[in-house]
Protein backbone atom coordinates (compact mmCIF):
# COMPACT_ATOMS: atom_id res chain seq x y z
CA UNK A 1 0.00 0.00 0.00
CA UNK A 2 1.11 3.72 -0.61
CA UNK A 3 1.05 6.12 1.92
CA UNK A 4 2.45 10.31 1.91
CA UNK A 5 4.37 11.50 4.77
CA UNK A 6 4.62 15.27 6.26
CA UNK A 7 7.14 17.07 8.88
CA UNK A 8 6.75 19.72 10.64
CA UNK A 9 8.78 22.60 12.44
CA UNK A 10 12.20 20.60 13.66
CA UNK A 11 11.11 17.54 12.53
CA UNK A 12 11.10 18.55 9.24
CA UNK A 13 14.29 20.83 9.66
CA UNK A 14 16.19 17.89 10.79
CA UNK A 15 15.24 15.26 7.96
CA UNK A 16 15.48 18.02 5.39
CA UNK A 17 12.44 16.36 3.57
CA UNK A 18 8.62 17.08 4.11
CA UNK A 19 6.74 15.62 1.27
CA UNK A 20 7.46 11.75 1.33
CA UNK A 21 5.76 9.37 -0.76
CA UNK A 22 5.92 5.52 0.76
CA UNK A 23 5.15 2.06 -0.47
CA UNK A 24 4.84 -0.80 2.48
CA UNK A 25 3.82 -3.88 3.26
CA UNK A 26 -0.18 -4.55 4.29
CA UNK A 27 -0.75 -3.90 8.49
CA UNK A 28 2.00 -1.63 8.12
CA UNK A 29 1.99 0.65 11.53
CA UNK A 30 3.51 3.95 12.57
CA UNK A 31 5.94 2.49 14.03
CA UNK A 32 6.90 0.88 10.41
CA UNK A 33 7.09 4.37 8.77
CA UNK A 34 9.66 5.14 11.27
CA UNK A 35 11.52 2.18 10.50
CA UNK A 36 11.47 2.75 6.70
CA UNK A 37 12.46 6.30 7.76
CA UNK A 38 14.83 5.89 10.10
CA UNK A 39 16.75 3.58 7.84
CA UNK A 40 17.17 6.66 5.21
CA UNK A 41 20.10 7.63 7.45
CA UNK A 42 21.05 9.37 11.20
CA UNK A 43 19.40 12.54 10.20
CA UNK A 44 16.09 11.00 10.11
CA UNK A 45 17.09 9.13 13.31
CA UNK A 46 17.85 12.34 14.99
CA UNK A 47 14.55 13.97 13.50
CA UNK A 48 12.45 11.10 15.09
CA UNK A 49 14.07 10.65 18.04
CA UNK A 50 12.61 11.84 21.67
CA UNK A 51 8.89 12.69 22.37
CA UNK A 52 8.38 13.47 18.79
CA UNK A 53 4.12 13.36 18.17
CA UNK A 54 2.32 11.72 15.03
CA UNK A 55 -0.74 12.54 13.22
CA UNK A 56 -2.88 9.71 11.07
CA UNK A 57 -5.32 11.74 8.30
CA UNK A 58 -5.26 14.67 10.57
CA UNK A 59 -5.78 12.77 13.77
CA UNK A 60 -2.86 12.47 16.45
CA UNK A 61 -2.23 8.53 16.96
CA UNK A 62 0.30 6.43 18.55
CA UNK A 63 2.82 4.29 17.02
CA UNK A 64 0.60 1.28 17.31
CA UNK A 65 -2.20 2.86 14.91
CA UNK A 66 -2.33 0.65 11.58
CA UNK A 67 -2.18 2.51 8.35
CA UNK A 68 -4.59 2.02 5.60
CA UNK A 69 -3.77 2.49 1.63
CA UNK A 70 -3.92 6.36 0.56
CA UNK A 71 -3.21 7.36 4.61
CA UNK A 72 -1.21 10.61 5.32
CA UNK A 73 0.80 10.51 8.00
CA UNK A 74 2.88 13.39 9.84
CA UNK A 75 5.87 13.73 12.20
CA UNK A 76 6.21 16.66 14.48
CA UNK A 77 7.35 18.11 17.69
CA UNK A 78 5.23 19.19 20.71
CA UNK A 79 3.35 21.44 19.83
CA UNK A 80 4.11 25.25 21.00
CA UNK A 81 1.10 27.58 20.17
CA UNK A 82 -1.20 29.93 21.96
CA UNK B 1 -20.52 20.89 13.65
CA UNK B 2 -22.81 22.51 15.72
CA UNK B 3 -24.24 25.66 15.04
CA UNK B 4 -22.80 27.90 18.47
CA UNK B 5 -19.24 27.42 17.35
CA UNK B 6 -16.55 29.21 15.46
CA UNK B 7 -12.53 28.58 14.77
CA UNK B 8 -10.07 30.17 12.47
CA UNK B 9 -6.54 29.84 11.47
CA UNK B 10 -5.12 32.85 9.56
CA UNK B 11 -2.53 35.39 8.18
CA UNK B 12 -4.39 38.41 9.08
CA UNK B 13 -4.75 40.21 12.29
CA UNK B 14 -8.34 40.17 14.01
CA UNK B 15 -10.24 42.34 15.37
CA UNK B 16 -11.05 41.53 19.21
CA UNK B 17 -14.01 43.20 19.24
CA UNK B 18 -15.42 41.76 16.15
CA UNK B 19 -14.87 38.18 17.69
CA UNK B 20 -16.41 39.21 20.88
CA UNK B 21 -19.35 40.59 19.08
CA UNK B 22 -19.80 37.32 17.13
CA UNK B 23 -19.76 35.29 19.97
CA UNK B 24 -22.43 37.16 21.69
CA UNK B 25 -24.75 36.53 18.63
CA UNK B 26 -24.08 32.83 18.27
CA UNK B 27 -25.08 32.80 21.93
CA UNK B 28 -27.94 34.66 21.71
CA UNK B 29 -28.92 32.54 18.37
CA UNK B 30 -28.51 30.00 20.62
CA UNK B 31 -30.07 30.83 23.75
CA UNK B 32 -31.05 34.27 23.97
CA UNK B 33 -31.03 35.34 27.06
CA UNK B 34 -29.66 32.31 28.82
CA UNK B 35 -25.77 33.90 28.85
CA UNK B 36 -24.88 35.46 32.11
CA UNK B 37 -20.89 35.22 31.39
CA UNK B 38 -18.70 35.78 28.51
CA UNK B 39 -14.76 35.67 28.78
CA UNK B 40 -12.50 36.24 26.35
CA UNK B 41 -8.39 35.32 25.73
CA UNK B 42 -6.15 37.29 23.93
CA UNK B 43 -2.42 36.45 23.63
CA UNK B 44 -0.06 39.19 22.34
CA UNK B 45 3.95 38.81 21.30
CA UNK B 46 5.86 39.57 23.94
CA UNK B 47 9.30 41.35 23.24
CA UNK B 48 11.28 39.51 25.49
CA UNK B 49 12.17 35.56 26.04
CA UNK B 50 14.48 33.65 28.99
CA UNK B 51 17.29 34.21 26.87
CA UNK B 52 16.90 38.32 26.34
CA UNK B 53 14.89 40.57 23.25
CA UNK B 54 13.57 39.04 20.58
CA UNK B 55 11.80 40.69 17.65
CA UNK B 56 8.76 38.52 17.25
CA UNK B 57 8.11 35.02 16.33
CA UNK B 58 6.79 32.72 13.19
CA UNK B 59 3.94 30.44 13.56
CA UNK B 60 4.41 27.00 11.55
CA UNK B 61 1.69 25.13 11.26
CA UNK B 62 -0.01 21.63 9.71
CA UNK B 63 -2.38 22.74 6.96
CA UNK B 64 -5.65 20.64 6.86
CA UNK B 65 -5.01 19.52 10.47
CA UNK B 66 -5.14 23.08 12.50
CA UNK B 67 -8.62 24.04 11.62
CA UNK B 68 -9.72 20.64 12.05
CA UNK B 69 -7.98 20.15 15.66
CA UNK B 70 -9.15 23.75 16.70
CA UNK B 71 -12.82 23.85 15.78
CA UNK B 72 -12.81 19.90 17.40
CA UNK B 73 -11.28 21.66 20.89
CA UNK B 74 -13.88 24.52 20.66
CA UNK B 75 -16.42 21.71 20.50
CA UNK B 76 -15.32 19.64 23.48
CA UNK B 77 -15.07 23.07 25.44
CA UNK B 78 -18.66 23.72 24.43
CA UNK B 79 -19.60 19.72 25.35
CA UNK B 80 -17.80 20.00 28.70
CA UNK B 81 -18.96 23.47 30.23
CA UNK B 82 -22.22 23.15 28.49
CA UNK B 83 -21.68 26.52 26.99
CA UNK B 84 -23.74 28.68 24.92
CA UNK B 85 -21.33 29.84 22.55
CA UNK B 86 -17.63 29.27 21.93
CA UNK B 87 -14.94 30.60 19.00
CA UNK B 88 -11.07 30.34 18.82
CA UNK B 89 -8.90 32.30 15.94
CA UNK B 90 -5.10 31.31 15.95
CA UNK B 91 -2.88 33.41 13.58
CA UNK B 92 0.24 32.05 11.51
CA UNK B 93 3.29 33.35 9.83
CA UNK B 94 5.26 36.10 11.20
CA UNK B 95 4.13 38.14 13.76
CA UNK B 96 6.14 41.29 15.83
CA UNK B 97 5.82 42.36 18.97
CA UNK B 98 2.88 43.04 20.54
CA UNK B 99 1.10 42.16 17.85
CA UNK B 100 -2.11 39.86 18.39
CA UNK B 101 -1.95 36.07 18.30
CA UNK B 102 -4.86 33.93 19.29
CA UNK B 103 -8.07 34.55 21.09
CA UNK B 104 -10.25 32.43 22.39
CA UNK B 105 -13.77 33.24 23.93
CA UNK B 106 -16.42 31.23 26.09
CA UNK B 107 -20.10 32.47 26.35
CA UNK B 108 -21.72 30.07 29.33
CA UNK B 109 -24.94 30.84 31.58
CA UNK B 110 -22.50 30.70 34.80
CA UNK B 111 -19.34 32.48 35.85
CA UNK B 112 -17.33 29.53 36.58
CA UNK B 113 -18.19 27.32 33.70
CA UNK B 114 -17.17 30.18 30.98
CA UNK B 115 -13.77 31.06 33.04
CA UNK B 116 -13.14 27.62 33.14
CA UNK B 117 -13.91 26.66 29.39
CA UNK B 118 -11.76 30.23 28.17
CA UNK B 119 -8.68 28.47 30.39
CA UNK B 120 -9.46 24.83 28.89
CA UNK B 121 -9.27 26.10 25.33
CA UNK B 122 -5.99 27.62 25.82
CA UNK B 123 -4.77 24.62 28.08
CA UNK B 124 -5.31 22.17 25.46
CA UNK B 125 -5.13 24.37 22.35
CA UNK B 126 -0.93 24.63 23.61
CA UNK B 127 -1.04 20.50 24.07
CA UNK B 128 -3.53 19.40 20.90
CA UNK B 129 -3.29 22.10 17.77
CA UNK B 130 -0.53 21.66 15.26
CA UNK B 131 0.82 25.29 15.54
CA UNK B 132 5.04 25.45 16.39
CA UNK B 133 6.77 28.92 17.55
CA UNK B 134 9.86 30.26 16.47
CA UNK B 135 11.57 33.40 18.13
CA UNK B 136 13.38 35.57 15.74
CA UNK B 137 15.64 38.53 16.56
CA UNK B 138 17.84 39.58 13.61
CA UNK B 139 18.37 36.82 11.02
CA UNK B 140 18.66 34.50 13.87
CA UNK B 141 16.29 32.46 14.82
CA UNK B 142 14.71 29.31 17.51
CA UNK B 143 12.44 27.56 17.95
CA UNK B 144 10.41 27.56 21.11
CA UNK B 145 10.62 24.74 23.73
CA UNK B 146 7.10 23.20 25.04
CA UNK B 147 7.30 24.32 28.78
CA UNK B 148 6.47 22.06 31.33
CA UNK B 149 4.07 24.25 33.16
CA UNK B 150 1.93 23.37 29.82
CA UNK B 151 1.99 20.34 29.40
CA UNK B 152 0.91 20.27 33.83
CA UNK B 153 -2.10 22.79 32.71
CA UNK B 154 -3.24 20.40 30.26
CA UNK B 155 -2.84 17.48 32.19
CA UNK B 156 -5.15 18.73 34.38
CA UNK B 157 -7.80 18.69 32.25
CA UNK B 158 -7.34 15.36 30.81
CA UNK B 159 -6.62 13.92 34.08
CA UNK B 160 -9.99 15.51 35.47
CA UNK B 161 -13.44 14.82 33.73
CA UNK C 1 -3.36 55.49 42.57
CA UNK C 2 -1.80 53.51 39.95
CA UNK C 3 -1.35 54.79 36.19
CA UNK C 4 -2.49 50.56 34.68
CA UNK C 5 -6.10 50.87 36.54
CA UNK C 6 -9.66 51.89 35.83
CA UNK C 7 -12.64 51.94 37.43
CA UNK C 8 -15.94 53.10 36.46
CA UNK C 9 -19.63 53.36 38.53
CA UNK C 10 -22.18 54.04 35.53
CA UNK C 11 -25.83 53.78 34.69
CA UNK C 12 -25.14 53.98 31.06
CA UNK C 13 -23.82 50.57 28.63
CA UNK C 14 -20.83 50.16 27.95
CA UNK C 15 -18.60 49.11 24.99
CA UNK C 16 -16.33 46.44 25.60
CA UNK C 17 -14.71 46.64 22.60
CA UNK C 18 -13.50 50.09 23.93
CA UNK C 19 -12.84 48.75 27.52
CA UNK C 20 -10.25 46.07 26.15
CA UNK C 21 -8.91 48.87 23.72
CA UNK C 22 -8.08 51.11 27.12
CA UNK C 23 -7.16 48.28 28.75
CA UNK C 24 -4.63 47.25 26.18
CA UNK C 25 -3.27 51.26 26.05
CA UNK C 26 -2.83 51.06 29.37
CA UNK C 27 -1.00 47.90 29.33
CA UNK C 28 1.22 49.52 26.87
CA UNK C 29 1.92 52.27 28.48
CA UNK C 30 3.03 51.06 31.74
CA UNK C 31 5.22 48.43 29.79
CA UNK C 32 5.03 48.32 25.80
CA UNK C 33 5.66 44.54 25.26
CA UNK C 34 5.57 43.05 28.56
CA UNK C 35 1.85 41.86 27.78
CA UNK C 36 1.66 38.22 26.63
CA UNK C 37 -2.21 37.64 28.00
CA UNK C 38 -5.30 39.81 28.20
CA UNK C 39 -8.43 38.11 30.25
CA UNK C 40 -11.86 39.38 29.90
CA UNK C 41 -14.41 38.97 31.47
CA UNK C 42 -18.68 40.42 30.76
CA UNK C 43 -21.58 39.90 32.78
CA UNK C 44 -24.89 39.93 31.21
CA UNK C 45 -28.71 39.70 32.60
CA UNK C 46 -30.05 36.57 32.71
CA UNK C 47 -33.79 36.00 31.83
CA UNK C 48 -34.06 33.67 34.56
CA UNK C 49 -33.52 32.63 38.50
CA UNK C 50 -34.43 29.82 40.33
CA UNK C 51 -37.94 30.68 40.20
CA UNK C 52 -38.70 31.08 36.79
CA UNK C 53 -38.55 33.74 34.47
CA UNK C 54 -37.69 37.72 34.83
CA UNK C 55 -37.42 40.46 33.02
CA UNK C 56 -34.74 42.15 34.51
CA UNK C 57 -32.86 43.41 37.58
CA UNK C 58 -32.31 46.75 39.54
CA UNK C 59 -28.54 47.34 41.31
CA UNK C 60 -29.04 49.34 44.22
CA UNK C 61 -25.22 50.74 45.16
CA UNK C 62 -23.69 52.91 48.08
CA UNK C 63 -22.83 56.49 46.20
CA UNK C 64 -19.37 57.62 47.43
CA UNK C 65 -18.14 53.83 48.76
CA UNK C 66 -18.47 51.67 45.76
CA UNK C 67 -16.56 53.81 43.60
CA UNK C 68 -13.86 53.62 45.74
CA UNK C 69 -14.21 49.81 46.65
CA UNK C 70 -13.74 48.70 42.96
CA UNK C 71 -10.93 50.83 42.31
CA UNK C 72 -9.29 49.46 45.61
CA UNK C 73 -10.28 46.17 44.28
CA UNK C 74 -8.33 46.85 40.84
CA UNK C 75 -5.11 48.12 42.55
CA UNK C 76 -4.80 44.99 45.18
CA UNK C 77 -5.88 42.12 41.67
CA UNK C 78 -2.57 44.72 39.61
CA UNK C 79 -0.29 44.39 43.07
CA UNK C 80 -1.30 40.73 43.55
CA UNK C 81 -1.00 39.25 40.17
CA UNK C 82 1.71 41.54 38.83
CA UNK C 83 -0.16 43.14 36.15
CA UNK C 84 0.83 44.94 33.40
CA UNK C 85 -2.99 46.92 33.60
CA UNK C 86 -6.50 46.16 34.85
CA UNK C 87 -9.78 47.45 34.84
CA UNK C 88 -13.81 47.45 36.02
CA UNK C 89 -16.72 48.75 35.36
CA UNK C 90 -19.91 47.94 36.67
CA UNK C 91 -23.71 49.34 35.74
CA UNK C 92 -26.30 50.70 38.03
CA UNK C 93 -29.84 50.83 37.98
CA UNK C 94 -32.68 48.94 35.83
CA UNK C 95 -31.22 46.74 33.60
CA UNK C 96 -33.28 44.31 31.56
CA UNK C 97 -32.57 40.68 30.34
CA UNK C 98 -29.49 40.54 28.12
CA UNK C 99 -28.14 43.93 28.84
CA UNK C 100 -24.68 43.92 30.31
CA UNK C 101 -23.84 44.86 33.89
CA UNK C 102 -20.10 44.33 34.33
CA UNK C 103 -16.65 44.03 32.87
CA UNK C 104 -13.59 42.91 34.05
CA UNK C 105 -10.22 43.04 32.46
CA UNK C 106 -6.98 41.76 33.11
CA UNK C 107 -3.70 42.30 31.36
CA UNK C 108 -0.07 40.29 32.46
CA UNK C 109 2.91 39.09 30.91
CA UNK C 110 1.57 35.26 31.31
CA UNK C 111 -1.82 33.97 31.07
CA UNK C 112 -2.68 32.23 34.36
CA UNK C 113 -1.85 35.58 36.03
CA UNK C 114 -4.47 37.48 33.39
CA UNK C 115 -7.17 34.42 34.17
CA UNK C 116 -6.82 34.36 37.51
CA UNK C 117 -6.70 37.87 37.91
CA UNK C 118 -9.77 38.54 35.91
CA UNK C 119 -11.47 35.40 38.14
CA UNK C 120 -10.31 37.04 41.44
CA UNK C 121 -11.95 40.61 40.12
CA UNK C 122 -15.45 38.86 39.84
CA UNK C 123 -14.96 36.44 43.12
CA UNK C 124 -13.87 39.42 45.34
CA UNK C 125 -16.25 42.16 43.79
CA UNK C 126 -19.37 39.55 45.07
CA UNK C 127 -17.88 39.94 48.21
CA UNK C 128 -16.71 43.71 48.94
CA UNK C 129 -18.21 45.79 46.33
CA UNK C 130 -21.87 47.38 47.65
CA UNK C 131 -23.96 46.51 44.97
CA UNK C 132 -27.33 44.92 45.55
CA UNK C 133 -29.27 43.09 43.10
CA UNK C 134 -33.08 42.97 42.48
CA UNK C 135 -34.68 40.94 40.27
CA UNK C 136 -38.28 41.82 39.00
CA UNK C 137 -40.99 40.60 36.93
CA UNK C 138 -43.69 42.76 35.82
CA UNK C 139 -44.24 44.60 39.33
CA UNK C 140 -42.64 42.08 41.28
CA UNK C 141 -39.39 42.52 42.43
CA UNK C 142 -37.40 40.28 45.07
CA UNK C 143 -33.96 40.75 46.18
CA UNK C 144 -30.80 38.42 45.22
CA UNK C 145 -29.75 36.30 48.27
CA UNK C 146 -26.41 35.46 48.25
CA UNK C 147 -25.01 32.53 47.20
CA UNK C 148 -22.80 29.55 49.04
CA UNK C 149 -20.83 28.98 45.93
CA UNK C 150 -19.80 32.97 45.59
CA UNK C 151 -19.04 32.93 49.52
CA UNK C 152 -16.37 29.92 48.99
CA UNK C 153 -14.76 31.77 45.53
CA UNK C 154 -14.02 34.96 47.74
CA UNK C 155 -12.89 32.76 50.37
CA UNK C 156 -10.76 30.87 48.36
CA UNK C 157 -8.38 34.27 47.51
CA UNK C 158 -8.49 35.20 50.97
CA UNK C 159 -7.08 32.04 52.09
CA UNK C 160 -4.06 31.78 49.79
CA UNK C 161 -1.79 34.45 49.32
CA UNK D 1 -20.03 63.49 69.10
CA UNK D 2 -21.56 63.58 65.94
CA UNK D 3 -22.23 60.88 63.11
CA UNK D 4 -24.19 60.31 59.81
CA UNK D 5 -25.81 56.25 59.86
CA UNK D 6 -26.78 55.20 56.27
CA UNK D 7 -28.67 52.18 54.97
CA UNK D 8 -29.08 50.23 51.95
CA UNK D 9 -31.08 47.12 50.18
CA UNK D 10 -32.96 45.43 52.39
CA UNK D 11 -31.56 47.24 55.70
CA UNK D 12 -32.94 50.42 54.05
CA UNK D 13 -36.11 49.00 53.11
CA UNK D 14 -36.84 47.23 56.51
CA UNK D 15 -35.67 50.42 59.03
CA UNK D 16 -37.89 52.51 56.76
CA UNK D 17 -34.87 54.92 57.66
CA UNK D 18 -31.73 55.88 55.20
CA UNK D 19 -30.23 58.82 56.47
CA UNK D 20 -30.02 59.19 60.38
CA UNK D 21 -28.21 61.95 62.38
CA UNK D 22 -26.93 60.64 65.89
CA UNK D 23 -25.14 61.98 69.09
CA UNK D 24 -22.97 59.53 70.57
CA UNK D 25 -20.77 59.25 73.93
CA UNK D 26 -16.92 59.12 73.37
CA UNK D 27 -15.27 56.28 72.03
CA UNK D 28 -18.73 54.63 70.90
CA UNK D 29 -18.02 51.99 68.00
CA UNK D 30 -20.00 50.32 65.31
CA UNK D 31 -21.77 48.26 67.97
CA UNK D 32 -23.03 51.24 70.06
CA UNK D 33 -24.67 52.58 66.95
CA UNK D 34 -26.47 49.38 66.84
CA UNK D 35 -27.60 49.25 70.44
CA UNK D 36 -28.88 52.96 69.99
CA UNK D 37 -30.07 52.15 65.97
CA UNK D 38 -32.63 48.80 67.96
CA UNK D 39 -33.58 50.64 71.11
CA UNK D 40 -35.78 52.13 68.35
CA UNK D 41 -37.92 49.58 67.90
CA UNK D 42 -38.43 45.80 66.59
CA UNK D 43 -38.18 47.31 62.80
CA UNK D 44 -34.52 48.40 63.62
CA UNK D 45 -33.66 44.82 65.52
CA UNK D 46 -35.26 43.21 62.34
CA UNK D 47 -33.24 45.24 60.13
CA UNK D 48 -29.90 45.06 61.67
CA UNK D 49 -30.51 41.17 62.57
CA UNK D 50 -28.52 38.25 60.95
CA UNK D 51 -25.44 38.80 58.53
CA UNK D 52 -25.74 42.43 58.37
CA UNK D 53 -22.26 44.14 57.25
CA UNK D 54 -21.05 47.80 58.16
CA UNK D 55 -18.82 50.35 56.72
CA UNK D 56 -16.98 53.38 58.43
CA UNK D 57 -16.17 56.49 56.09
CA UNK D 58 -16.79 54.22 52.99
CA UNK D 59 -14.40 50.95 54.25
CA UNK D 60 -15.40 47.64 55.65
CA UNK D 61 -15.32 47.40 59.36
CA UNK D 62 -16.66 45.52 62.16
CA UNK D 63 -18.42 45.87 65.01
CA UNK D 64 -15.88 46.70 67.32
CA UNK D 65 -14.12 49.70 65.38
CA UNK D 66 -14.27 52.54 67.36
CA UNK D 67 -16.04 55.80 65.67
CA UNK D 68 -14.48 59.50 65.74
CA UNK D 69 -16.69 63.09 65.32
CA UNK D 70 -18.52 63.44 61.61
CA UNK D 71 -17.92 59.73 60.80
CA UNK D 72 -20.81 58.01 58.08
CA UNK D 73 -21.65 54.87 59.36
CA UNK D 74 -23.46 52.37 56.92
CA UNK D 75 -25.44 49.48 57.49
CA UNK D 76 -26.17 46.69 54.35
CA UNK D 77 -26.70 43.36 53.82
CA UNK D 78 -24.28 40.51 52.17
CA UNK D 79 -23.58 42.31 48.47
CA UNK D 80 -24.73 40.73 45.47
CA UNK D 81 -23.46 42.60 42.91
CA UNK D 82 -21.56 41.30 39.49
Amino acid sequence: MHITVKTFAQTRELSGEDNISLDLEPDATIDTVIKHLTARGSHWELALSGSILSARNHQLCDKQTVLNDGDEVAFFPPVTGG
Amino acid sequence: MSVNVFALIQNEDFSHAQLHSQLQSYANAYSLGGTGAIVTFTGLVRDFNSQGDIDGIELEHYPGMTDKALMLLVEQAVARFSLTAAGAVHRIGRLYNNEQIVWVGAAAPHRQAAFDAACFLMDMLKQSVPLWKKEFKGERSQWVETKASDDKAALKWMASK
